[in-house]
């Protein structure tokens, strides 16, 4: 009975239809049951993505829950979707973190507060789309929807100087992704008509051809992820948005981008990637070092921690394209898998770090309303427990062994080495440079003495925030102890991709 | 073997996670009964793992537990190494924790942080262990990141005064450093050897001193020689070596017991065991070997000078502790890998005892660090008094004390060693014994001897501290005094450690000093009319000179070489440069990309900038609408007179 | 003997004589629409010769019918002329000027 | 040359020149009457091309009609003449310029290259019988009856469009309108405005 | 006898036309209720004759005159529906207005006559004719806000204008005429792709005929009536300008340039491709910088059109329905956006500042929903119909061959995006400064509100509307 549901179909609507019914019904009732309807709806969606990791078997690369109708006939655009190991560890990532918000937002937002949760019900719906679409214009439908939602929270629950953060964001992503547009037209021609992405994967191309392809893919998926130098929007996004919108920015929508390179640029292009993967490599690094140095001189606590996002997610992309370096020197691809797993891992790690990273200064926002670093000081003083919260989830930015940030950042550096001994030095500086900033930034919000009357004033989490805070740090800490389950999911996956990229696509 | 190794880390966590997250419910008492059973625990089965492997002969112990992960077809493991080398560390380890946590009990009787205290240092145990127990390098990192977040977070376990949270970043950020290397290190083993497991990496690493790698484009180096370097910058950061020492004196701003535990005892010395359990590969290289006993040396005398002229008790110790690691160090440098791991024995002992003994004053003289302000606390405080002059007997190598037998062993093998550098080597640690000698009798005597120089107040205060205190002073006077005789034949000369070092016969130094030791006595009594001997008597003689005869002599020394005094009270000006060239660097660094690159650049320029030239565009654009018909119509004529252009007189041209 | 080409030439010079004026004029609504019936003519001038060149009556009957328009198109024109003359008092071309940009 | 080309030349140089003046004059009524010269050249010309109705029709719709409306509107609205014409002179080269130019793009196109009589060749003289107004009477009621059609309608829809914009309640008088009154709503004319107290 | 039903839409329609103007002359001043269910119904009668009569192939009737096909038959169907709810906004306008307002639909029937005229056409004389008739009405309809100078200004300017233009168009026929030597579209087509020799005369008459075409459409250089016609007029005239004729300008660009000219098409594309990138730049780019909605979305239509030619120029069966379709989306779309154009106003002001769209979202959020979907939609953001449009068009130009074309398009869209985006910044991110509540017929509310779900319903499923575009342009694929 349950087995013939479509189930992943559900993953992607009940959400969507759940966000449009609570910003229509939501404008009649009472605030707590829209926050109950939201919640219940967001849990729903959680659950349902459970199901879909209980169904899920590892040992297959290929597709899974895959549901296909027609949807445009004339051209043969399909709704088709369905998932693989990487999908699924996004898509579960983004039910999870969707629960939080809404829990978060539980008191803090007061203002039109059914469309608050309407849009994040909304945005989860369409992320999981992208995650889980497997034609082309599907994923461009939802991957530009998306958009919209974003655009209006942070427009509209953000903070002062919201309308140009999110005329930037929206602008900056926008820029990028309409040249994937035309980049999927034009594959359209070339697979002779049609949109699957399977297809796409399987067209042999040209190098000039895979390198305009590429480029196009890069401009929308840079902008996302987001590399050097196409990153600034970031900083001013998050810390305009509210702090719901930061979470799922950072957790799930930069993840798009890492997804883009898997599921788009490397299968699609390899040769490309190839042959373009030291310009790659080389933004990667900078964005690890770069970025590193910057945030170390932010004053705005969101602001840190949205340039640090940028920094751990260079690791991303640095996996992802290191494996061509490894390749050329040892000649063995499955060595290279290292690197693009480590990637992937850095994505899931990241979605949990940042998102709780987000919420602990949202927690403080909510009280004191200022994000600026020199307003704080002791705060461990009156909220002992948010002390611990907090540091653990620095400790975990600042990639310490045993929680879920290491893992990423370890098994990207040691595939670096592999490549060569300086792409592992410029990233390991990370381990420097990203306890600095984030320790620094601890250090001068929560310990010392209290400088001031807010601090003073501050009462210590309440037990909704306790529970937001120790849904993330669970699995923050046993990906950090027990990462083997989450590497399982994706190793067939990884393994075809891999093999997809060995195999050069030159007619 | 795997339960009893279970047990022994998992007693520690258990104890660290109940009165970490429930605190308040288990209350004081709890807590402390709870962490120090569940240590004591460890303790006890550590010894009985330690009388199988050692004594009973029982063969090591090599399984893993279960796989952390696994990806490009390499299994990343979590398990066990039990041999000779690490079931010492167990014992080192877990005896000492549990002596700290007994001292807690005592020191941090009225701290608000009881319980969280003791969660911090049953964590680290449980930290130290994973670590000493790992049988991967995968493992040993996790333990020694860990190790560094547990003393972050006990260094600045008091977060409210400001030198303690600076030195708790500043300890942590140097660490990293060091674990940049290690982490470099790793990469490279795991390139090169396809493995991360110690067993297989070392059964293959002979297979590799050819190797070379090139890291400068058209230079080769060889591949031991990077990766042991690498290693050993980890090693540096954690056991505190020139220029990575910056960090250890600042750490005494933790409460005392941590400056026992961890940074003299057990963590600081998690360098040294790295290098000597990666012995096989260090064996491999001369160069690296070379680099390490030139760190060791200057550490050991360098830092000891700067103990001169420290008035802080615990800073005194804690120069102290970075000179003794400098002599371990030039151990490891002169492949007498066993005698370091003895002499981090003996010194854990001893300055665990200085340490606790340093607190006990403190708890004594109410928290005044300042030896300035002390002077006659014997007739107070007999007990410390006595075990710290054990102590500090022990550390100056008085013959027949623990320190004596590690540290001469060290000096005579490094006499021995024909690793270049070794007679920089040696010289450093005869010179480092006369000063080691001299800052610690200056210590003494300064504390304990001479006019009292307390305020009243504080004098009428002063007492012995209670027997949780001395307790477990006492508990450790006894091995800083007898453990040398016990342990040194089978440590340095027999076949204590098996197989879980390794030396090349060639640089078997040990063995050529193995040659002329004929018992304990004979080794002590040989002792006496060497060279050390004499040094630290001197050291001794001076100390009681300067100090108790005539306490303006130091003054005056002072004056005349003010430059060198300067130099050394400013610790040579690592701080300085630190805090300038690399915190302020950094800072800086990041706000000049941040303003000129980000906000200048990309977003000034770029963004923005293509903003308002679209703006600007549209500005210029919109007045061709000027309003004006004829305008309009001209633009319509201009429109089809360019298309004719284009179109006809093309295509008819 | 006259050729096609003459009266073409001749339509085109009409043309351009009604494209200038449309330029020039800048002061005088009612002139433009004087130059649109110039325009027309030039039209109607192609047309004809066409027609008579080709022997095709087509082009006649185009003529006859552009003529019918214009005339319909002068009577708007002229009624719009008129109703910009009661509110603005003006019929200068460089007085309808209020929307711009 | 032919009789034909001396009849050509007249009344081309006479359009020309009427078209010329239409143009540049100062007075409007002057250029309508150039205007009107400019009709009678080309209808001399049509004949001469033997479209006689056409001809004919152009005198009497446009000379009869079309250009009286004008002369008729430009004595109704009462113009400045004086201002007119100022500053005239000043985008005569500009228009000079773009009208050569255009003549050039033209002419290189409908030039004797292209519309010689090597190419096109001259007509057939229509025989004696031929008349033009039947030839086009019978073509227009049947193969173009429905272009026929929306012409009428056209001219429909100026005279609606004529009567509609120009016919108005003439709204001089200040008298009042009681419907208007009557029908008046309150937030009409009052509006409520919300003003924070100082 | 069987013509006749051929044309059965126009002939009804203007026979309701002159019903209308005669109950309208009759019934006097208070006429307005009346002639505007007159007309609703007479659009709604027409309607239904068509789907009664709907041809199921293409018939050329009238002597070569008129071309009855599916396409045309769609597009008419599509304009007479905009026309319907134009209506519906106009008569809420003018009743806030208390104006006389009757002419307006009389016009308009007639101009929508016009419409169904040049939609059909199959000679160059019925283009230029249904060509004129709705130009003159339109002429009309724009100066009828009488007592307004700036809309008689714009009626002048568009009038003179438009006239020049089809001054233009008509040298262009008369040149393709003197050359092929028939008016007749189909004649026309065989004689273009055969002819050699007389190409470059044909392409002399193309460019005039280009010229008149782009001027219909209002795309650089040849939009400049475009703006001040659309500021000036009152809002339901401009409304009515920009949607419905939008359908016949596209209509009359595929009857001349692919039934007429399709041998040409190498040409005239060229020729389309520098309009569209001048359209699409200078359009989004001027659009900017404005201050009027109405004006700015005068430049809309500019880039709009700068994209409709996109699909045009592939010069294909599917670029054509690709523009087909993009017409009738975009025509839907400023629709909704005009309406809330007229929505906003009130009696006494005109809502024409893009600041009277602060706070919609507040004072109402359904319409301010409505108005960012249709921004959105505009912007070519999924999952709008608008999206769809530019994905069509640009599939089709790359189709074609012009990838870098798409990527200019695609980039100074985002340039456009940014005006849309001001819009919904004013609704949802500010405050308003007019706390009254709207001022609207329920009937009104009710059309926008259709309108814009419309435009959401075709932005998740746009397939239908997709494969009628390609089933009545399949005639076009030989």
């Amino acid at each position: 009975m349950l087995a013939d549901l479509p189930l992943l179909s559900l993953c992607v609507w009940v959400p969507i239809i759940g966000g449009l019914w609570v910003i229509f019904a939501g404008s009649r009732v009472p605030a707590y049951a829209v926050r109950n309807d939201a919640l219940f709806i967001s849990m729903l969606s959680f659950g349902l993505t459970l199901l879909l990791w209980r169904d899920f078997d590892n040992g297959v690369a290929a597709m899974q829950f895959t549901e296909k109708l027609n949807w445009i006939a004339p051209f043969d655009i399909f709704y088709h979707i369905g998932i693989d190991g990487i999908a699924l560890p996004l898509i579960l990532l983004t039910s999870f973190t969707t629960v939080l918000i809404v829990l978060a937002a539980w008191e803090v937002i007061t203002d039109r507060i059914n469309q608050y949760m309407g849009a994040f019900l909304i945005l989860e719906g369409l992320m999981i789309g992208v995650f889980s679409a497997l034609d082309a214009v599907l994923f461009y439908v939802f991957w530009e929807a998306m958009l919209i939602p974003m655009f209006l929270i942070i427009g509209i629950w953000g903070g002062p100087r919201r309308v140009y953060a999110t005329i930037k964001f929206f602008l900056y992503t926008f820029l990028g992704s309409v040249f994937m547009l035309v980049a999927l037209l034009y594959l359209y021609q070339q697979t002779n008509g049609s949109f699957a992405i399977s297809d796409m994967h399987a067209v042999l191309l040209s190098l000039p051809q895979q390198k305009w392809i590429f480029v196009a893919f890069l401009l929308a998926f840079a902008v996302k992820v987001p590399m050097w130098p196409v990153h600034t929007w970031l900083p001013d996004a998050h810390v305009e948005a509210p702090t719901g919108g930061s979470v799922v920015l950072a957790a799930v929508m930069l993840k798009m981008g890492g997804y883009g390179f898997v599921r788009f640029s490397l299968p699609i292009a390899p040769d490309a990637a190839a042959s373009l993967n030291g310009l790659m490599i080389g933004l990667s690094l900078i964005a690890i070092v770069y970025i590193g140095f910057v945030a170390l001189a932010q004053e705005d606590m969101k602001k840190l921690i949205a340039y640090s996002s940028i920094s751990h997610m260079g690791f991303v992309t640095l996996g992802f394209f290191v494996c061509f370096q490894i390749f050329a020197k040892t000649g063995n691809w499955t060595d290279a898998a290292m690197g693009i797993e480590g990637g992937m891992v850095q994505m899931i790690s990241h979605g949990f770090i940042s998102a709780a990273l987000f919420l602990c200064v949202g927690v403080m926002y909510d009280r004191v309303h200022s994000r600026q670093i020199g307003d704080y000081g002791g705060v461990v003083n009156t909220m002992p427990k948010f002390a611990a919260f907090m540091m653990l989830f620095a400790m975990a930015n600042a990639g310490l062994p045993g929680t879920s940030g290491f893992v990423g950042e370890f098994l990207v550096i040691l595939s670096a080495f592999k490549a060569s001994f300086w792409f592992a030095f410029f990233a390991a500086t990370t381990l420097i440079l990203g306890a600095a900033y984030t320790l620094w930034m601890y250090k001068r919000v929560i310990f010392g003495e209290i400088t001031n009357a807010a601090v003073k004033s501050l009462e210590d989490i309440s037990t909704r925030e306790h529970t937001i805070l120790l849904a993330l740090a669970i699995p923050v800490l046993i990906l950090g102890v027990w990462p083997a389950p989450l590497l399982d999911m994706m190793h067939a996956t990884i393994a075809q991709l891999v093999e997809q990229l060995a195999n050069s696509k030159l007619p | 073997m795997q339960n009893l190794c279970l047990m022994i880390v998992l007693a520690p966590l258990f104890g660290a996670i109940v009165t970490g997250l429930f605190g308040r419910t288990v209350g004081r008492s709890g807590a402390h009964w709870l962490t120090i059973i569940a240590v004591g625990v460890s303790f006890f089965l550590s010894v009985v793992v330690f009388w199988r492997i050692v004594i009973g002969g029982e063969p090591s112990y090599n399984a893993n537990l279960y796989t952390w992960l696994e990806s490009g077809g390499i299994p990343f493991q979590i398990g066990f190494l039990i041999d000779e080398l690490s079931a010492t560390m167990m014992v080192v380890v877990t005896f000492v924790s549990w002596m700290v946590h007994i001292y807690t009990v005592g020191y941090m009787h009225d701290d608000p942080g009881y319980q969280r205290f003791f969660s911090y240092i049953s964590l680290f145990t449980f930290s130290m262990l994973m670590l000493v127990m790992a049988n991967n390098f995968l493992q040993l990192f996790f333990g020694w990141e860990a190790v560094g977040l547990v003393s972050y977070l006990l260094i600045g376990f008091w977060y409210t005064r400001d030198t303690a949270i600076y030195a708790n970043l500043k300890a942590f950020l140097v660490n990293r450093v060091g674990d940049f290397g290690f982490l470099l290190g790793i990469a490279a083993v795991l390139m090169y050897f396809s493995s991360l497991d110690y067993a297989e990496v070392f059964d293959i690493a002979s297979d590799m001193t050819g190797v070379t790698i090139s890291i400068w484009s058209g230079q080769d180096w060889s591949l031991m020689t990077v990766i042991c370097l690498l290693l050993f910058v980890g090693a540096m950061g954690k056991s505190a070596q020139v220029p990575l020492h910056v960090w250890l004196p600042d750490s005494m701003e933790g409460p005392t017991p941590i400056s026992a535990l961890i940074h003299a005892a057990t963590m600081v010395t998690a360098g040294i065991f790295m290098v000597a359990r990666m012995s096989p590969l260090f064996e491999l290289s001369t160069t690296a070997l070379s680099v390490v006993l030139v760190i060791g040396a200057i550490t050991a005398f360098f830092m000891g000078l700067l103990g001169l002229v420290q008035n802080d008790i615990k800073r005194v110790v804690a120069y102290s502790t970075l000179s003794q690691l400098g002599y371990m160090t030039v151990a490891l440098g002169a492949s007498a890998y066993s005698a370091a791991i003895f002499h981090l024995m003996t010194h854990a002992f001893f300055k665990a005892l200085l340490f606790l003994a340093a607190g006990s004053v403190i708890i004594g003289m109410h928290h005044e660090q300042d030896m300035r302000k002390m002077g006659g606390l014997r007739k107070y405080m007999p007990i410390t008094w006595i075990t710290c002059l054990i102590g500090s007997f022990a550390l100056i190598g008085f013959p027949g004390t623990a320190g004596f037998f590690s540290k001469d062993a060290i000096i005579e093998a490094v006499h021995a060693s024909t690793t270049p550098g070794a007679t920089l080597g040696y010289l450093a640690c005869l010179f480092g014994v006369f000063i080691t000698a001299l800052y610690s009798f200056r210590l003494v005597f300064l504390v304990f001897h001479g006019e009292s120089r307390m305020d009243e107040d504080t004098a009428s205060h002063v007492h012995e501290t209670p027997a949780v205190v001395w307790g477990p002073l006492v508990a450790l006077a006894i091995p800083s005094v007898i453990i040398g005789a016990i342990a040194i034949e089978p440590m340095l000369f027999g076949d204590y450690f098996g197989s879980s070092i390794y030396v090349d016969p060639e640089n078997d130094v040990l063995a050529r000093v193995g040659e002329d030791y004929h018992g304990v006595l004979g080794f002590i009594w040989h002792g006496i009319w060497q060279k050390p001997f004499w040094f630290a008597t001197a050291g001794v003689v001076v100390a009681w000179y300067c100090y108790l005869r005539r306490p303006d002599i130091p003054r005056r020394i002072a004056e005349r070489t003010s430059l060198v005094h300067r130099m050394l009270v400013n610790k040579y000006g690592f701080d300085v440069f630190n805090d300038w060239f690399f915190a302020g660097g950094a800072r800086g660094t990041g706000r000049l990309l941040w303003q000129i690159g980000d906000v200048g650049l990309i977003d000034g320029i770029v963004v923005n900038g293509s903003a308002k030239f679209v703006g600007w565009w549209s500005g210029v654009l919109r007045h061709i609408q000027s309003g004006y018909l004829y305008h309009y119509a001209f633009a319509m004529i201009l429109g089809l007179l360019a298309l004719l252009a284009v179109f006809v007189h093309r295509v008819a041209g | 003997m006259l050729s096609l080409a003459h009266f073409l030439l001749l339509g085109a010079a009409l043309f351009c004589l009604s494209v200038a004026g449309i330029f020039i004029n800048r002061k005088n609504v009612i002139v433009l629409l004087m130059c649109i019936e110039l325009m027309l003519l030039a039209v109607n001038m192609n047309f004809i010769a066409f027609s008579h060149f080709n022997g095709d009556i087509a082009g006649q009957v185009f003529v006859f019918f552009i003529l019918t328009v214009a005339a319909a198109e002068a009577a708007i024109g002229l009624a719009i002329l008129v109703v910009l003359f009661r509110n603005r008092n003006s019929i200068n071309v460089e007085d309808l000027d209020s929307m711009s940009g | 040359m032919s009789v034909e080309a001396v009849v050509f030349y007249f009344f081309a140089t006479a359009l020309v020149f009427a078209a010329s003046m239409v143009i540049t004059v100062r007075n409007p009524v002057h250029a309508a009457l150039f205007l009107i010269m400019a009709f009678f050249a080309s209808s001399g010309l049509w004949l001469l091309l033997e479209a006689e109705f056409l001809a004919i029709t152009l005198v009497l719709v446009y000379v009869g009609a079309v250009m009286v409306l004008f002369l008729f509107v430009v004595m109704m609205l009462d113009i400045n003449l004086t201002v007119l014409r100022e500053g005239f002179a000043r985008y005569l080269p500009v228009a000079f310029v773009v009208a050569i130019l255009m003549m050039v793009s033209l002419g290189l196109i409908v030039g004797k290259e292209n519309f010689g009589l090597q190419t096109v060749g001259p007509a057939e003289k229509a025989s004696a019988s031929y008349s033009n107004t039947e030839a086009l009477g019978q073509v227009l009621y049947t193969d173009y009856v429905f272009p026929f059609e929306v012409a009428a309608v056209i001219l429909l829809v100026a005279i609606v469009a004529a009567i509609a914009l120009t016919l108005r309640p003439t709204r001089q008088t200040k008298a009042p309108i009681p419907e208007k009154q009557v029908a008046v709503r309150r937030q009409d004319r009052v509006r409520i405005v919300k003003m924070d107290s100082e | 006898m069987t013509d006749l039903w051929l044309i059965i839409p126009e002939l009804s329609l203007l026979t309701l036309a002159c019903g209308v103007l005669l109950i309208d002359v009759f019934r006097g001043h208070d006429s307005n209720a009346v002639t505007f269910w007159a007309a609703i119904f007479s659009v709604l009668a027409v309607l239904a004759l068509m789907a009664l009569y709907f041809p199921d192939g293409s018939t050329i009737a009238f002597f070569g005159t008129v071309k009855i096909d599916p396409m045309g038959t769609v597009l008419k169907a599509f304009a007479l529906a905009l026309v319907l709810m134009s209506f519906f906004f106009a008569r809420d306008y003018f009743g806030k207005n208390q104006e006389h307002f009757s002419e307006f639909y009389i016009l308009a029937m007639f101009a929508t006559i016009g419409m169904l005229v040049l939609i059909s056409a199959n000679s160059l004389l019925t283009v230029y004719l249904g060509l004129e008739l709705l130009s003159l009405s339109l002429y009309s309809m724009v100066a009828m806000n009488r007592d307004s100078a700036q809309s008689s200004e714009a009626a002048m300017k568009y009038f003179i204008l438009g006239a020049l233009a089809s001054g233009m168009l008509l040298y262009g026929i008369s040149m393709l005429y003197g050359v092929s030597g028939t008016l007749q579209l189909d004649q026309l087509v065989a004689y273009t792709e055969m002819a050699d020799q007389q190409r470059i005369l044909m392409v002399f008459g193309v460019v005039f005929v280009i010229v008149g075409i782009a001027f219909k459409l209002g795309v650089v250089p040849f939009h400049m009536w475009l703006p001040d016609v659309y500021q000036g007029a009152a809002t339901p005239v401009t409304l009515f300008i920009g949607t419905a004729p939008k359908l016949a300008a596209f209509a009359m660009a595929v009857r001349i340039l692919a039934d007429g000219l399709q041998g040409l098409a190498a040409e005239w594309s060229s020729m389309l491709i520098i309009l569209a990138v001048l359209s699409i730049s200078i359009g989004n780019i001027v659009a900017i910088a404005q201050t009027n909605i109405k004006r700015m979305l005068a430049y809309s239509t500019i880039a709009h059109m700068g994209f409709l030619l996109l699909g045009i120029l592939a010069a294909s069966s599917s670029g054509y329905a690709s523009a087909m379709f993009y017409v009738i989306v975009y025509a839907l779309t400023s629709m909704g956006a005009f309406g809330t154009v007229i929505l906003l106003s009130r009696s006494d002001t005109e809502a024409d500042q893009i600041t009277d769209f602060s706070g919609l979202a507040k004072r109402s959020p359904w319409f301010g929903f409505i108005m960012l979907v249709l921004m959105f939609s505009l912007a070519g953001v999924p999952p709008f119909a608008g999206f769809w449009a530019k994905w069509y068009v640009l599939k089709e130009v790359v189709a074609a061959g012009y990838v870098w074309l798409a990527a200019l398009a695609v980039f100074f869209s985002i340039i456009g995006a940014y005006y849309y985006l001001r819009i919904v910044k004013l609704m949802y991110f500010d405050d308003s400064s007019d706390p009254q509540s709207l001022v609207a017929s329920q009937d009104m509310k009710l059309v926008l509100s259709v309108n814009g779900l419309a435009i959401f319903l075709l932005g998740v499923l746009p397939g239908s509307l997709m494969s009628i575009c390609v089933i009545v342009t399949i005639p076009y694929s030989g």
